[in-house]
């Protein structure tokens, strides 16, 4: 640990510190344009200039390429420092245009910053500038080179940290260009983190572009709610309307970036469609008169039918606080247990999965990039949760082997070992590798269920990969990343005793579940005496339960059997719905009650690793002035009242509908009185051993071979089908279309080419998809990505093994498009 | 001896003086006498009062006072919407918001300056980067109804460039507008070809 | 019983004389005030509201009263309603001993122009005045404002160092009259007025007059450029009014003082006494003014070193030599 | 596109590399001398052969003097443009080169024979002023001897014509 002297400061800091580093850790910020702390040093600007005054090299020295040393003495403001930093700043100005009024990075620039701090006011040079042409960089990214100062961070970043080769420097000198080899949509799914990066206005954000500066916006952190991993964002909001989204800073989850799912994915806030106002049998009306009637007609129901006839349903992607209440509204009233999933398999996986995920092996998305060996089983990163592939890529480039052990054709920015099998087999490989990678003797002295697990252990049907095997073997920090969305329980109890087992061994081995939505954690944690809307349909559809109280949930529009679930809907005598969403689910409900977004009021989410994470709102919220005004323009009446600012925070309005008093205190989450908004802390468990769920091991093998039988698995895209970024214009561009991905083999049985379109008969209906043929996945399985523009809802499951012969060629008819059956929107 | 020093030396307090003269009690007698001789001669001269209402001067160019947005010596409108005169408001009277026009001018959809809060400090003047928003002479827009003072961008843009005769933004930025692209604007290269033969 | 309500409705038609004088030239003096101090600024002063703005002072006493009488959260509300009343009255009060004029026979009665002859009519006087720095005082202090609390202080510590110098300038006036009651100060001087035997307890009357009454350059508890207003920062209204109207009673009472200790009081050639005292009092009233337009306000200490080192010593110095001269 | 013979010569010596992106360069010479310059057509062919994105290939390419992304004739004169040739009569040499051949710097001639373009020392100082021709250096040039190189190349040009065409 040497300790160095910084402008009179002593520092001690840990061996191969760059200066840059260590003058930061004092609060000295040396200025730097190439430098991030994500991509480290290139030395390319030359604009972090420092004086060293002893040490082996003196004079002026770049600091980001100088280690610190034992007695080193730094002067970040000696005359010649500054005069040199003066100086670069003015050489890279020169071809700066003079656009600074109209340009969006105008205000959070950091090259803005640098020539003003550095002093550079006046061009002293005269001749003519440098300029370039401007590339279409797709419907994000809008692309101006004349500002560029070849820093090279957009090239580090795109290619090197996130692994997407479409975007390079061309040219020599004084002309190279950065950008595309011809226009076009950046295909990389991290794109929108160039917009961070550059420290200029090259790449701006194009949605917001001309928006507003950044010191107007009304700012906040915020955690961003597409998917389970919580990364950290900053929302930007202006006159009542969501303006853009950026990537907060958050060591212990996404770092410095962030998916472009997260950055774009909030246009459901501002949508014009959203619903304002609380409508009773249509009727618009006031959210005090809907609560009463919603109250008067839930007492009705449970006076006439029992109160068992009143259930309430969340989701995962509501906050804890809705959750919470939801649970306390069934509590209170004694209405059925609350619900907060949809189907069994989901709230068995991800209850599995919470239970299984212990202090000792949860892995955080900083530590996955450490491991040196990653085993992902059942999970398609890039399209459950993007930053995890991100990750996963940090951890390849420290030479980590990546495994993925999934049936779909899985793609990442990184080299990796797929093993594309049925997900009937996946268990059986876990196993096998299990076998092949540990051993009885060390796993003596670990958790009792692994020991007996272990003892368990047969020869496996399926043999393990010989090169993961051998990875396993020598690696010191193995990860486990277990999916939740198209696996089982089995795999999920599996995949955490794999990791034990390593654990047991010495090794620092960690699990990383990947959960359902953004709060699937919190709704385990809630869901102990729960049960899913699957398993109440039964009772919905014998008259048992009358009315449904759905929060923040869309049970028409994502139930996987939509045939069955309308019919149900129909049973019912009162659908209360509480949304920020118009969903099919709030068009069809009886009485409804508007609510308020992440952005209006916060909220706590837990996120996979069971990181409690609590929000405040941006900003107020209330119709935006773009909207409520005449032809762009705001209004001039100035009211008390904001227009469409009668929403309330789910929660809080589900409160109000209860016939009996809420307790406000619930005893299932326990928050650590340090957790702060910042980074969160992990949630404790009241009772683990309470929670602690045996998943059922046994007969597993055999069911994959049975070549009669296909396995249907409905999964989740990077864009397309997660409930809120899908309604995002600017994302819908690059969302895979509807299809049905087959493997050849299984297309040659039909016969079936790519392209033709594939007719299903499955639990809830037919459902007729254009065939996309892939090597890479597995056989005897048809994966369908939950479009919201494909009628997955007839499969009738989300994961099904149907007869063979349910699936034949379809002809086209005429434009029969694969389209939804049209719901009112 | 160094320059700072010197300085604060000559700040140092005259020691006080003991013993007066006579003749210095008389010059300080003169002195209090000469300054009510001056005042008193004042009641009889004229007062250099111009009396507003009934007479009106034509004030400097530089007055500050009712807002105006120019336009470019081509007739264009000036003003593209930065936010600098908006973040510079001492009292938050201006706002606006930008967007794009179908040349790619970035321009303001709206603008709208509350004059009823405006203190006509001219910081908005000074922030613009495009000469378009100016302060006038013209000070006499006195109203009873508060609201009345909103001005919208149509009320606020005029058909001059007001003081500065020349200048016009978009010639300069080397932003690709309507009529010029990239590489036509004042000092500017031809755009780079990267696939050039040439280095 | 009708001689006692004879008396009685003597009494209230001098007070009400008094008053009325007082009150009105208090308002005019308001307005000659501006317009001089306008003139001497080479510009116009009030000019608007009828001629020569001769109705200012009444467009003054409508805005005074119809506006908004705001009292801060924090004040201490019934102290600070009230200083602005101690200021007013204990400089009308004032006004009770001097005398205006002659005795005059009225139906066969001896009728004193003066309100009431207090044989120590010059203690009351100047008890009167020392209350006056309570209203300053106790008005700073309700206020609850820096500001105003540091006029308050500045005028309590002006008004202790000046009281000294007046009260002892005056000594040789009294040893020269030998009563205390003013109207035999004014007897005394039926031959000659003091300001002949006596110029330097004049100037120093004078100028400590000047300083009781809190005018520039003596306005340190105001200090408009470095206090707001000093004690009234938060009156408004007509408690600032009050004020307003106190300060030039002062000025007046001031001004008959002067008169009485000085130049004869009513006495003069030709006019009718009370004229006389009203010339009197408008010219010191004037110079006043002038003095206001011409010299910039003391520092803190060299107004309190004019006071003390200067003033008490030449007062003290005048009372021994008057004494000397009376003993030959 | 590529002749068959020509993509299977190039496949076969990638498969002898470690790392594809190693022959890149290679691969790009190989492609413009069949081509003549590197057109986008060849910088497609070359990504799909070394597995490298275009603009990965096109950063090669338009870092390197001797690879042309814009069509060139068939001689192509490096006219030598660093400092010892500054001064030793580049400028003279470079004007004489414009006049005769009737181009700017970066030109072509209309018949298609010369292209002329600087490049920054061939390490031909000892004989300054010089410039290269498809890869043959000639140095000490006077403007006779310019002249003489030209009208030799013109001459192989034509016969090289007659022998292909004949």
């Amino acid at each position: 640990m040497p300790t160095l002297t910084i402008d009179n400061r002593r520092i001690e800091v840990p061996e191969g510190t760059k200066v840059i580093e260590a003058a930061e850790a004092l609060g000295i910020m040396i200025p730097r344009f190439c430098y991030h702390r994500a991509l480290g040093s290139v030395g390319a600007c030359r604009v972090c200039a420092v004086k060293i005054v002893d040490g082996t090299r003196k004079g002026v020295q770049m600091s980001c390429m100088l280690d610190v040393e034992e007695g080193m003495v730094v002067s970040t403001d000696d005359p010649e420092a500054v005069a040199m930093r003066r100086h670069v700043i003015e050489w890279l100005m020169l071809h700066h245009p003079h656009d600074c009024p109209v340009c969006d990075e105008g205000g959070h620039c950091l090259l803005q910053d640098m020539t003003v701090s550095g002093g550079h006011g006046l061009r002293r040079y005269l001749g003519n500038k440098r300029t370039h042409l401007d590339q279409y960089l797709g419907p994000r990214i809008q692309h101006e080179m004349n500002r560029c100062i070849q820093c090279y961070r957009c090239v580090r970043y795109y290619r090197e940290f996130s692994g997407y080769r479409d975007l390079g420097v061309t040219g020599i000198g004084n002309r190279v260009y950065f950008g595309r080899e011809r226009e076009g949509t950046l295909e990389n799914p991290f794109s929108g983190n160039l917009i961070d990066i550059c420290p200029t206005g090259v790449f701006t954000d194009k949605p917001a572009r001309y928006f507003g500066r950044r010191w107007d916006l009304q700012r906040g952190p915020s955690v961003c709610i597409h998917c389970s991993l919580g990364c950290s964002v900053t929302v930007g909001a202006r006159y009542r309307e969501v303006a853009r989204v950026e990537a907060r800073y958050a060591k212990a989850v996404n770092g410095h970036f962030i998916c472009d799912r997260g950055r774009w994915g909030f246009p459901y806030t501002n949508e014009a469609s959203r619903p304002r106002a609380a409508r009773v049998d249509g009727e618009a009306t006031t959210v005090g008169e809907a609560c009463a009637a919603a109250r008067n007609r839930l007492l009705h129901v449970a006076e006439t039918a029992g109160s068992e006839a009143v259930a309430c349903l969340g989701s995962e992607r509501a906050g804890l606080e809705t959750l919470k209440a939801v649970a306390g509204i069934c509590r209170a009233n004694g209405w059925a247990d609350p619900l907060f999933w949809l189907e069994r398999r989901a709230r068995e996986n991800v209850a599995a999965a919470v239970s299984l995920l212990g202090d000792d092996l949860v892995l955080s998305l900083r530590e996955l990039e450490a491991a040196d060996c990653v085993l992902v089983f059942g999970a398609d990163p890039l399209g459950e949760a993007p930053m995890a592939a991100l990750a996963l890529r940090q951890a390849r480039r420290q030479g980590a082997p990546v495994f993925v052990f999934d049936p779909r054709p899985v793609e990442l920015p990184l080299d990796f070992h797929h093993v594309p099998l049925a997900i009937e087999d996946l268990p059986e490989c876990i196993r096998s590798l299990v076998g092949a990678a540990g051993d009885r003797e060390t796993a003596r002295g670990a958790d009792p269920t692994v020991r007996s697990f272990t003892d368990q252990l047969a020869e496996p049907s399926v043999p393990p990969p010989p090169e993961a095997v051998a990875a396993l073997r020598t690696s010191r920090r193995p990860a486990v990343v277990c999916g939740t969305d198209v696996t089982d329980a089995a795999a999920i109890g599996l995949a955490a005793d794999f990791a034990a087992l390593m654990k047991a061994q010495g090794r620092r081995a960690g699990l990383f579940y990947l959960m359902p939505g953004a709060n699937g954690f919190g709704a385990a944690l809630a869901g102990t005496e729960a049960a899913s809307l699957e398993e109440l349909l039964p009772r919905i559809e014998g008259g048992e339960i009358r009315a449904l109280v759905a929060v923040e949930a869309d049970p028409l529009g994502l139930y996987p059997d939509r045939g069955r679930i309308e019919a149900a809907m129909r049973k019912l005598d009162l659908l209360v719905v509480l949304d920020y969403l118009d969903t099919d689910s709030a068009a069809a409900a009886d009485v409804f009650l508007p609510s308020t977004t992440v952005f209006e009021t916060g909220g706590t989410w837990i996120n996979q690793e069971g990181r409690i994470q609590i929000v405040r709102g941006a900003h107020r919220g209330g119709i935006p002035v773009s909207q409520t005004g005449g032809g762009g323009h705001p209004p001039r009446v100035f009211m008390e009242e904001v227009p469409g600012g009668q929403a309330a925070a789910s929660g809080q309005t589900l409160t109000r509908l209860s016939p009996a008093e809420v307790k406000g205190a619930s005893e299932w989450v326990r928050l650590p009185p340090d957790t702060d908004k910042q980074s969160g802390t992990r949630a404790v468990l009241p009772d683990p051993s309470a929670l602690r769920f045996a998943p059922e091991r046994t007969a597993l093998s055999g069911a994959a071979g049975d070549e009669a039988m296909l396995t249907v698995i409905a999964v989740d895209r990077t864009f397309g089908t997660e409930v809120l970024s899908s309604r995002s214009p600017w994302l819908s561009a690059e969302e895979t279309a509807p299809t049905v991905w087959m493997h050849p083999e299984e297309a040659g049985r039909v016969p079936l080419s790519d392209g033709d379109l594939l007719e299903i008969d499955a639990g809830g209906g037919s459902l007729v998809l254009p065939v996309k043929i892939v090597e890479n996945m597995a056989r005897r399985t048809l994966v369908i990505p939950r479009h919201r523009d494909a009628a997955w809802q007839r499969l009738g499951a989300t994961r099904l093994r149907i007869e063979r012969d349910c699936i034949r060629k379809a002809q086209p008819v005429g434009e029969n498009a694969p389209v939804k059956e049209s719901p009112p929107r | 001896m160094n320059p700072d020093e010197r300085h604060y030396r000559k700040l140092k307090p005259v020691p006080p003086q003991r013993f007066r003269t006579i003749s210095e009690i008389g010059e300080a007698l003169n002195a209090l006498g000469q300054g009510f001789v001056t005042t008193f001669r004042h009641l009889f001269r004229k007062p250099i009062t111009e009396e507003y209402p009934e007479y009106k001067r034509t004030l400097p160019e530089r007055s500050r006072a009712r807002i105006v947005l120019t336009r470019d010596p081509d007739g264009n409108e000036r003003c593209v919407a930065c936010y600098l005169c908006s973040a510079a408001c001492p009292v938050s009277c201006i706002s606006m918001q930008s967007a794009e026009d179908d040349n790619g001018r970035r321009y303001a959809r709206w603008f709208r300056i509350n004059f009823g809060r405006c203190i006509y400090c001219g910081l908005c003047e000074e922030a613009c980067p495009t000469s378009a928003i100016q302060l006038t002479p013209q000070f006499e827009h006195v109203k009873r109804e508060i609201l009345s003072m909103v001005y919208e961008k149509e009320d606020l843009l005029v058909d001059h460039s007001g003081k500065d005769k020349t200048y016009n933004f978009y010639r300069w930025a080397g932003i690709r507008t309507g009529d010029r692209d990239k590489g036509e604007h004042e000092r500017e290269d031809k755009p780079v070809n990267v696939r050039s033969n040439m280095p | 019983m009708i001689a006692w309500i004879a008396g009685f409705a003597v009494l209230l038609v001098k007070i009400g004389l008094v008053l009325g004088v007082l009150l009105f030239l208090a308002a005019y003096l308001v307005w000659a005030e501006r317009k001089l101090l306008g003139r001497l600024q080479i510009r116009y002063g009030p000019n608007r509201a009828g001629i020569f703005g001769l109705l200012q002072p009444i467009a003054d006493a409508i805005k005074m009263m119809t506006k908004e009488d705001i009292v801060p959260e924090a004040a201490d509300r019934t102290i600070f309603l009230l200083a602005p009343a101690v200021v007013a009255v204990t400089a009308m009060l004032m006004a009770a001993v001097v005398p205006f004029g002659p005795t005059i026979t009225l139906w066969g009665r001896q009728v004193p122009m003066v309100v009431t002859d207090l044989n120590v009519g010059l203690l009351f006087v100047f008890a009167m005045s020392s209350l006056g720095v309570y209203g300053v005082a106790l008005g700073g202090w309700a206020s609850n404002s820096k500001f105003a609390l540091l006029g308050g202080i500045r005028g309590a510590a002006q008004m202790i160092s000046y009281e000294l110098a007046l009260g002892l300038s005056i000594v040789p006036v009294v040893m020269l009259a030998g009563s205390l009651s003013l109207v035999d100060i004014v007897d005394a001087q039926a031959s000659y007025p003091f300001i002949l035997v006596q110029p330097v307890a004049f100037v120093i009357f004078v100028v400590s007059a000047m300083a009781e009454s809190k005018r520039i350059p003596f306005d340190l508890p105001e200090a408009e450029n470095e206090l707001g207003a000093g004690y009234h920062t938060e009156y408004s209204g007509m408690r600032f009014g009050m004020f307003f109207i106190g300060e030039y009673v002062h000025m007046q009472v001031l001004g008959a003082l002067i008169a009485v200790f000085f130049l004869g009081g009513w006495r003069g050639p030709l006019l009718p006494g009370p004229l006389w005292l009203l010339i009197k009092i408008i010219v010191v009233a004037l110079v006043m003014i002038w003095v206001r337009g011409t010299l910039p306000r003391l520092r803190y200490d060299q107004l309190m070193a004019l006071g003390w080192k200067v003033l008490i010593p030449a007062a003290l110095a005048n009372i021994v030599i008057t004494g000397a001269v009376v003993l030959l | 596109m590529l002749p068959a013979d020509l993509r299977e010569k190039l496949e076969r010596t990638i498969e002898t590399a470690d790392h594809p992106r190693e022959l890149a360069v290679d691969v790009m010479m190989a492609l413009q001398e069949h081509y003549g310059h590197l057109s986008d057509e060849a910088v497609a062919e070359a990504a799909q052969l070394l597995d490298m994105s275009e603009v990965e290939i096109d950063e090669l390419a338009t870092f390197y003097t001797f690879i042309y992304r814009e069509p060139v004739g068939r001689y192509v004169i490096h006219v030598c443009d660093s400092l010892i040739c500054w001064m030793d009569g580049y400028e003279k040499l470079r004007d004489h080169l414009a006049r005769k051949l009737n181009i700017a710097m970066g030109g072509t001639t209309d018949d298609g024979l010369f292209t002329l373009l600087p490049v920054c020392c061939v390490g031909y100082c000892d004989r300054s002023p010089a410039m290269l021709v498809n890869r043959r250096v000639h140095g000490n040039l006077t403007p006779e001897k310019v002249d003489a190189i030209l009208d030799g190349l013109r001459e192989s040009a034509r016969s090289a014509d007659e022998t292909s065409s004949g």
